[in-house]
């Protein structure tokens, strides 16, 4: 088990590393972002004067070990729009966003788990009646995210005035933008529950279950546990797109969080701030796969067990 | 015989149906947008300032105007060309490409396989959507980015499960036996593997089409796909949301169009992909369920 | 949910704002922004002076000044004006204020809107001398933009993310990017706000603005879309104010590089834009195009004699064609828009493109975002051909709006001797009848050359709650303090 | 084994009459008809497809939501067929219980096999969680797993298959159960190893009298343990009787083709097995199968009552090899195998040692038998022979010629000499591509034939393997295994090799398909005078084919050299396990 953690957190650190120096390119081969930083007006001199303080005149190679030493210290220069640590603008608006995330995930596991139940626990029995569910999930993943967001701030919002459609102000003000969230990850998610649950339920084992005397709700259980594996992996996968759903939903719904920053700091061409932003959501990422490799070790015993082969 | 076996699929399989829908529906929509410049009653760009918001049916305009009082029902038959033509270009780059190192690594095996297996690991440690964000706002934005970007974070998802079918199949019997009769190894792979990945591939590419509309249309929304004044739907509703309290039309019905265009293409990609497991006999039997591809979606 | 509306917080004594911008810095030196940073900041800080809604130039930490030589400018502060901790806010920390703003290493924003200011001496407790190197008539009305930090609280603190000021309101809470949340201030010296409790909400999205507005989260929003005006004035719960700013629009031309060079080319864009059918259709008629002027009527120096160019396409087309443009050599042009920074601003561009293609102008659209924008035009010195922008002068004074159109100034783009020469010496002169003499002199020079195509004022529209009163300005700043709840009915 | 009977008078423990079982369309069982006694073990056998599961799961109303149920099935009495799911739930496991073919498939793979032991007792038992896992761990000791306390808290894939299978018979114990069905339960296991665990089962039964009906197709197994067999083809129930009976005087045609298709040790080696259409004709003359699924059809009266003797072929198939057996070593060796070691890496550092010093020869024209368990490096040496893997260390001669050190050139000019036969005759045929391009794709390589050619020498090909050749434009997806195991052969006939490896090239085969392909095998070595390498982990078939036979375990050769040597005086205590443990029908007692 401890060599199948160090191989995960090995390969969790390279690919930080990579997704870091690729983001690192973008920025580098860009422009001088001492071009950017320079105040309104700065003649050639004051830039160069800025370019040097900040190090960008230094070769990318020197730059490029410079930032991943900062990265490390987690010692980001500052904000060009916040004048201050990008990492404590970053930090500042964590909690809405992981509010959002958190809320949309559970709503998203929700819904996956009723829908997959409902129509891979027939185990292809009842047809169209046991399906329907899935359709409601194929119709959600095929509607844009802004699409949703846009349709739900003029129903619920405007024409109803039910619910707050904008900012984080109080929990009501929560459900639009974590349902429309919720809406990018459930298909996913159900689809998955839905297909390995059926194919669970085709397995030999859950045929010994019923042989033994089982009820169907308790080989439904038994399939359940089993079909968690890839339902797992997806969920780890999704945290890809539940991120950048943040991007979307946070801008349709003004929603204060770590997405909408990083839309304005690309527009404003913050690069500091767009940096702190990416390493934050590129480790967020990263660090929920790896929870997600841990977890499918505590979900299968042979994972578990055969640490060498993955 | 052949119709008895058919409609029992059809009875086993409740997407077969709605995939002839998705197939008919997205070929529609390919027709009209091919069709645009000769069945749209105006120019999609020509503005008539004196009748903006212009609600559907009103001085003429079938589906009303914008704000700029273009003709809404114009621009909605135009509207699907950015996406359709980025969408179709990123799916064959990503496709191809995709494709190609999925039956290298999992060919070759060894150091191709490790170093493009990181590689892939470590693109999909970078949220697709943020990656093109930030090729896009700092790398600048054209349509050839665009595609660019949207096939880069597009070919992971082909590379994977071509590898992954390529290492089931490399040890294949019958990969075994072209070896044996002294083939060489990439003609094994044109002919006995590429052949074998075929369907999928096939399957993948049309969920990834909607994957890549709907990329497109999230970038375009965000004001980094399509530009104005260009009829793009994304970009549509983009421009039309502020006007949703007075005039609906001008945000939704884009919208609409990309829903039907995302689903058609989502209802072909299943329709495959269960024919596929349908008809695949053991091959596709042996298959996790994982292997076929859930379609991605950008929200 | 009854407590989101408006009635609610009427009677909490609160009030919700929506900013269309994240506030980026608690500086009040350091930003230059008057619809965000500065709205915010401004009910923290006092400055010495302050711009009424009137737009007149009135009293806040000082009482009075006079001019008592033509370089020195002589302010009698208030003696009862504290900061927050109770420190005095007094001749000496107005001296403290203008040094930390002149010296260059601080590199703070506010500084380039103080070109002549040189230094303050403080003449007793609660007097103090401010000195321009030449006569500086339009000090006080900048000074209105200096809020005054207390020197020992900076000393021991960023001012970039905490604020201590002498203003109504204290803050609450406040994160980058986030919510700003105020609370009157107990301890304040001047007249106590109306309203007790103000959260500044950021919403950049326009729509989410409005439907904020509409469904009673938001009791207050500026700077409004046109397009919406019509929905909103329909809506009971709320009062629309609409009214001129003094931002005037325009689409700057480059006259130094390209086409535009060419005075036929100028003209030939201003008759081929139909600003009327812009204003009726996108504006709501909201404003009326400008008389080919670069200043709205709010400034001293306007000249109410001009006209603007008519639309006339035939016009236009001909000129094009003296300039040796015409269907076998159209002439293509860049138009860059700073995406989702002006009022309309996207459509107004996409509606001048089109007119521009009727004449044969092959106009193609930039939308960038405004750093960017800007940096290209002042930084990079790399503007397009052309480009659309809207322009104030904080002071309302023809002078200085103008000076963004002088030859040497960084923003101008357009090298013109006569009216370069008329604004100078405008600028330097003390007779009030010359001066107008010179800058109406400089209006036509402006109108006859072209160096802009002339559209119109942005306009104001502001969306409140029925029952907040409060009096809407023609410039951008949104002031708690201004603010009050009716009784309720 | 079992030779006891119980009382015939003893009403049925199970009486199935008039069974039908049909998916869709297709009547997997067709008006079956036949009991089980109480504490009798009854045989069900019949080749793939026959419907064999499809009844055994049908009793216990497992038989899925696509599947129409007809007739009766009555447990004591008690119709079960048609049962509403309380009803079956109270019986499954507590009465009848099943043991399935896969025990890791059939095994909950996320759990302790403890915990699956203990929640199949408390089902039906009102037992505290402590009793229950006593009771699992009894169980488990029953079943004869060593430190069973410890075992049981261990999950299923940490057993081998032949201590799963226990498990599984652990499970299907744990509530003492009237009657056991067991579906196939040691086919996927060693010879040795189903051994063991047949003869644990038959103990078990013997010790608590249980009845069990026991799903196969290997009649060695049915002859050595059950006391009744049911023969099924295609749905119906063709002959049922005491074992004895059925094997030695089958009265239905199919019976009698089907047991004399089946090798056996008493055998002469060599000799072209009976195949089953070949019986039925020289039996009836031309039956369709579908009236040869008649049970009412009998042997003629006149027919012997032992198989037929096949055409007078001499029973040489062995005895050129059996000359040269002596010099293959001196030289006049085709292939030559020298201190053969072959490693696979295991993770990054270690490797694993799969054939471990292994020499010997094969003469032209000769049979080599090579025999072991599964894992023991059979597959392997294989590999290593066509140059599909690279070994650790030692030398493979071909005419001479040391062919471990090939480039990818030396290889391909290896090919038309060294061909191979595969096991599965699903996989080893590309789905996506025509039967004529598969077998033609050598020629066009390393022949300089033309097209037209080249299409004429598949025909003869497919001719030669007895397959019709306007099959050529066939895709394999039409083929039945036997078909496509000819096509396979087909195709490594095409460039005429030298030596031609079979890989266990029947073992996925029914046993009426396995013998013809034995004898098309048997036909073209001696026809082409092939040397040909003759992998098996069935002594029987090895024996069949082979003049030289070496046993091979855990990578190394245990013992090699003159079929009737190894056959009647094994030298190793390995060989001689493995020959005990064959079960191999005994045709003596049929001719008595
Ligand atoms: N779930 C099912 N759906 C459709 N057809 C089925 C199903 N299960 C079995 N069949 C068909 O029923 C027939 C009998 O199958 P069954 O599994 O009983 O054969 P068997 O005698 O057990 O064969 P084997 O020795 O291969 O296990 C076969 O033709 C098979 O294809
Ligand atoms: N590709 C491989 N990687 C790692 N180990 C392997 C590989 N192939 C085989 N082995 C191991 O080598 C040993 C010998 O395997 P091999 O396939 O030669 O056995 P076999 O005698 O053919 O068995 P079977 O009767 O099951 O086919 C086994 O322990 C197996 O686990
Ligand atoms: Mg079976
Ligand atoms: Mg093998």
């Amino acid at each position: 088990m401890l060599a199948f953690v160090l191989r995960r957190l090995g390969m969790t650190l390279v690919a930080v590393w990579g997704a870091l120096s690729a983001v690192f390119l973008v920025l580098h081969t860009s422009g001088d972002p001492a071009l950017m930083m320079a105040p309104v007006g700065a003649d050639e001199e004051q830039i160069a004067a800025l370019s040097h303080a900040l190090g960008y005149d230094r070769p990318i190679a020197e730059q490029y070990v410079a930032f991943f030493g900062d990265v490390l210290r987690g010692d980001f220069p500052d904000s060009l729009t916040f004048q201050q640590s990008a990492l404590h603008v970053v930090w500042e608006r964590l909690p809405a966003t992981l509010t959002l995330a958190a809320t949309a995930l559970a709503l998203a596991c929700l819904g996956a788990a009723a829908a997959g139940l409902w129509a891979g626990g027939a185990g292809g029995r009842g047809g169209a009646r046991r399906e329907w569910p899935m359709w409601l999930v194929f119709l959600a993943q095929s509607v844009p995210g802004f699409y949703i967001g846009v349709l739900l701030v003029w129903i619920f919002g405007v024409e109803l005035r039910w619910l707050p459609t904008s900012g984080a102000a109080g929990p009501a003000a929560l459900i639009l933008p974590a349902v429309t969230l919720a809406c990018g990850v459930t298909p996913p998610l159900a689809r998955v529950f839905r297909n390995s649950l059926r194919g669970e339920l085709a397995r030999p084992y859950t045929r010994t279950g019923t042989a033994l005397g089982m009820s169907r709700a308790r080989v439904l259980r038994h399939a359940a546990h089993g079909s968690m594996l890839p339902v797992v992996t997806v969920l780890g996968l999704e945290a890809g797109a539940l991120l950048g759903g943040t991007v979307i939903v946070e801008s349709v719904f003004s929603w204060p969080g770590v997405g909408q920053l990083v839309i304005t700091a690309l527009q404003n061409e913050d690069y500091p701030l767009v940096l702190a932003d990416l390493t934050f959501l590129i480790t967020a990422f990263v660090l929920v796969n790896l929870i997600v490799d841990l977890l499918y070790g505590l979900l299968d015993p042979r994972v578990r067990h055969s640490s060498g082969r993955s | 015989m052949r119709k008895t076996r058919k409609s029992r699929a059809a009875r086993r399989n409740p997407f077969f149906s709605a995939g002839a829908f998705g197939a008919f529906v997205l070929g529609a929509i390919v027709l009209v947008t091919l069709l645009a410049p000769l069945i749209a009653p105006h120019d999609p760009l020509a503005q008539d300032l004196a009748h903006t918001n212009a609600a559907p049916g009103e001085h003429g305009y079938l589906l009303g105007t914008d704000q700029l009082g273009r003709d809404l029902l114009s621009r909605l038959l135009y509207g699907a060309r950015t996406p359709l033509l980025v969408g179709v270009l990123a799916v064959l780059c990503g496709g191809l490409f995709g494709t190609a190192l999925g039956l290298l690594a999992g060919f070759t095996r060894g150091w191709p396989d490790q170093v493009l297996s990181r590689l892939t690991d470590i693109q999909l440690a970078l949220p697709s959507i943020l990656l093109a964000l930030l090729v896009l706002s700092f790398g600048g934005q054209s349509t050839a980015v665009l595609v660019l970007v949207i096939a880069l974070t597009g070919w992971p998802a082909y590379f994977r499960l071509v590898r992954a079918r390529v290492l089931a199949l490399r040890t294949s019997e019958y990969v075994e036996a072209s070896l044996t009769q002294g083939i060489p190894a990439w003609r094994v792979a044109v002919r006995d593997l590429l052949p074998g990945v075929r369907g999928l591939v096939a399957v993948t590419a049309t969920l990834d089409l909607s994957r890549a509309v709907l990329m497109e249309a999230g970038l375009s929304y965000l004001g980094l796909g399509a530009q104005a004044p260009e009829a793009d739907w994304g970009l549509m509703v983009s421009e039309g949301q502020g006007q949703l309290l007075s005039s609906w039309w001008i945000a939704v019905l884009p919208g609409l169009g990309l829903v039907f265009l995302v689903i058609s293409a989502n209802l072909l990609g299943d329709h495959l992909a269960h024919r596929r497991e349908d008809h695949g006999g053991r091959e596709a039997a042996a298959e996790p369920s994982l292997a076929a591809p859930t379609p991605a979606r950008t929200p | 949910l009854s407590a989101a509306s408006p009635a609610a917080r009427a009677r909490r004594s609160e009030a919700v704002i929506g900013l269309s911008a994240a506030v980026t810095t608690l500086d009040p030196m350091n930003t230059t922004s008057v619809g965000t940073d500065l709205s915010v900041l401004s009910s923290v800080y006092s400055s010495l002076v302050t711009r009424r809604p009137d737009l007149s130039i009135g009293p806040d930490a000082a009482v009075s000044w006079d001019r008592p030589e033509p370089t020195r400018w002589r302010f009698r502060l208030d003696g009862n004006a504290a900061f927050a901790d109770g420190t005095p806010l007094d001749a000496e920390a107005v001296a403290w204020n203008v040094a930390r703003l002149l010296d260059d290493g601080n590199a703070l924003r506010m500084t380039s809107n103080f070109p002549l200011l040189r230094g303050a001496e403080p003449v007793d407790a609660h007097t103090v001398d401010l000195i321009t190197a030449e006569p500086d008539a339009d000090l006080p009305a900048a000074l209105s933009f200096l809020y005054l930090l207390s020197p020992g609280w900076a000393a021991r603190h960023n001012p970039a993310t905490e604020a201590m000021g002498s203003g109504p309101y204290e803050i609450v809470r406040y994160s980058p990017g986030g919510n700003v949340e105020l609370r009157a201030r107990p301890g304040y010296w001047g007249p106590a706000p109306a309203i007790r409790d103000i959260t500044f909400r950021i919403t950049p999205s326009e729509s989410a603005r409005v439907s904020g507005l509409l469904s009673g989260e938001l009791d207050m929003v500026a700077g409004l879309d046109p397009q919406d005006l019509e929905r909103l004035a329909a809506d009971r719960a709320l009062t629309v104010h609409q009214l001129d700013t003094t931002r005037m629009a325009f689409i700057k031309l480059n006259t130094l590089t390209g086409p535009m060079r060419d005075i036929r080319v100028r003209h030939a864009v201003n008759y081929a834009v139909d600003k009327r059918a812009i204003t009726g259709s996108l504006l709501k008629d909201t404003v009326d195009p400008s008389p080919g002027q670069l200043l709205t009527a709010d400034y001293a120096g306007h000249d109410d004699g001009l006209t603007g160019y008519p639309y006339d396409p035939e016009r236009a087309r001909a000129l094009l064609a003296e300039a040796g443009f015409g269907p076998g050599r159209p002439l293509s042009v860049e138009l860059t828009v700073p995406s989702g920074q002006y009022v309309a601003g996207d459509l107004i561009v996409q509606a001048v493109a089109q007119q521009l293609r009727q004449v044969g102008v092959r106009a193609s659209i930039n939308s960038i975002p405004f750093t960017v924008y800007m940096q290209k035009y002042l930084v990079d010195q790399d503007m397009s051909d052309m480009q659309y922008i809207t322009q104030a002068w904080p002071t309302l004074a023809a002078g200085g709006l103008y000076g963004l159109f002088v030859s040497d100034s960084p923003y101008a783009y357009w090298a013109d001797e006569e009216f370069t020469d008329a604004v100078t010496e405008a600028r330097a002169s003390t007779d009030t009848a010359r001066r107008d003499e010179l800058y109406a002199a400089a209006a036509r020079r402006a109108r006859e050359q072209a160096p802009v195509l002339f559209l119109f004022p942005q306009p104001g529209i502001h969306g409140t709650a029925k029952n907040l009163r409060w009096q809407p300005r023609p410039d951008d700043w949104v002031r708690p303090a201004e603010m009050a709840w009716k009784e309720a009915a | 084994m079992a030779q006891h009977h119980a009382a015939p008078a003893a009403p049925p423990l199970l009486r199935i009459s008039g069974l039908g079982v049909a998916f869709g369309g297709t009547a997997a069982v067709r008006d079956a008809s036949w009991e089980v006694r109480p504490g009798e073990i009854v045989g069900l056998v019949g080749e793939s497809g026959s419907g064999k599961s499809a009844t055994g799961l049908a009793v216990l109303g497992l038989h899925g939501p696509h599947a129409r149920v007809t007739g009766s099935i009555r447990l004591d009495g008690r119709e079960l067929a048609g049962a509403d799911e309380k009803t079956l739930r109270g019986i499954r496991g507590r009465r009848v219980a099943m043991i399935f073919q896969d025990a890791l498939d059939a095994l909950n793979p996320y759990r302790t096999v403890g915990a699956q032991l203990a929640e199949a007792y408390r089902l039906h038992h009102d037992a505290g969680r402590a009793a229950a896992r006593e009771r699992a761990v009894e169980l488990l000791e029953r079943v004869g797993i060593d430190r069973p306390a410890q075992r049981a808290r261990e999950y299923p894939h940490q057993f081998s298959g032949g201590m799963r299978q226990r498990v599984m018979i652990a499970l299907a114990l744990v509530n003492e159960p009237e009657l056991i069905i067991a579906d196939e339960p040691t086919t996927a296991l060693d010879a040795t190893v189903q051994a063991q665990v047949l003869g644990q089962l038959v103990r078990l039964q013997r010790e608590t009298g249980i009845a069990v009906v026991l799903i196969t197709h290997d009649f060695g197994v049915i002859e050595q343990v059950c006391d009744r067999v049911v023969v099924m083809y295609r749905g119906r129930v063709v002959e049922q009787g005491p074992t004895r009976r059925v094997l030695g005087g089958a009265v239905h045609p199919y019976t009698r083709a089907l047991v004399a298709s089946v090798p056996s040790m008493d055998d002469a080696p060599g000799r072209p097995l009976p195949t089953v259409p070949e019986v039925i004709g020289r039996l009836m003359g031309e039956v369709d199968e579908e009236r040869l699924a008649d049970p009412a059809l009998r042997v003629p009266e006149g027919a012997p009552r032992t198989a037929p003797e096949p055409a007078d072929e001499p029973a040489d198939a062995a005895e050129p090899a059996a000359a040269a057996g002596g010099t293959a070593a001196e030289g006049g060796a085709l292939l030559s195998v020298r201190d053969l070691t072959v490693t696979y890496p295991v993770g990054l550092r270690r490797s694993h040692t799969a054939v471990r010093g292994v020499s010997f020869d094969i003469a032209p024209g000769e049979t080599f038998g090579l025999v072991g368990e599964s894992g023991s490096g059979k597959s392997t040496v294989s590999r290593v022979l066509l140059g599909l893997k690279q070994p650790a260390a030692g030398q493979v001669l071909l005419d001479g010629e040391d062919i471990t050190r090939l480039g990818r050139r030396g290889r391909r000019r290896l090919a038309p000499r060294v061909q191979m036969v595969f096991q599965d005759p699903y996989g080893s045929l590309n789905p996506d591509r025509r039967v004529g391009d598969t077998v033609g794709a050598g020629l066009a390589l390393h022949t300089g034939l033309g097209r037209a050619e080249r299409r004429a020498r598949v025909a003869d090909l497919l001719t030669e393997v007895g397959l019709d050749p306007a099959l050529a434009d066939a895709y394999p997806g039409r083929l039945s295994g036997g078909m496509r195991q000819r096509v396979g052969i087909a195709r490594a006939l095409a460039l005429e090799p030298a030596l031609l490896i079979a890989d266990e090239p029947v073992s996925a085969l029914d046993v009426s398909v396995q013998a013809q392909v034995l004898n098309l095998l048997s036909d073209l070595r001696r026809r082409r005078g092939l040397a040909m390498l003759f992998v098996s982990h069935d002594l029987t078939v090895v024996r069949h084919m082979s003049s030289r036979i070496a046993v091979m375990r855990a990578g190394e050769i245990v013992e090699a050299g003159d079929r009737d040597q190894i056959m009647e005086s094994p030298a190793s205590d390995y060989t001689r396990a493995l020959l005990d443990a064959g079960y191999s029908i005994s045709r003596a007692g049929r001719a008595a």
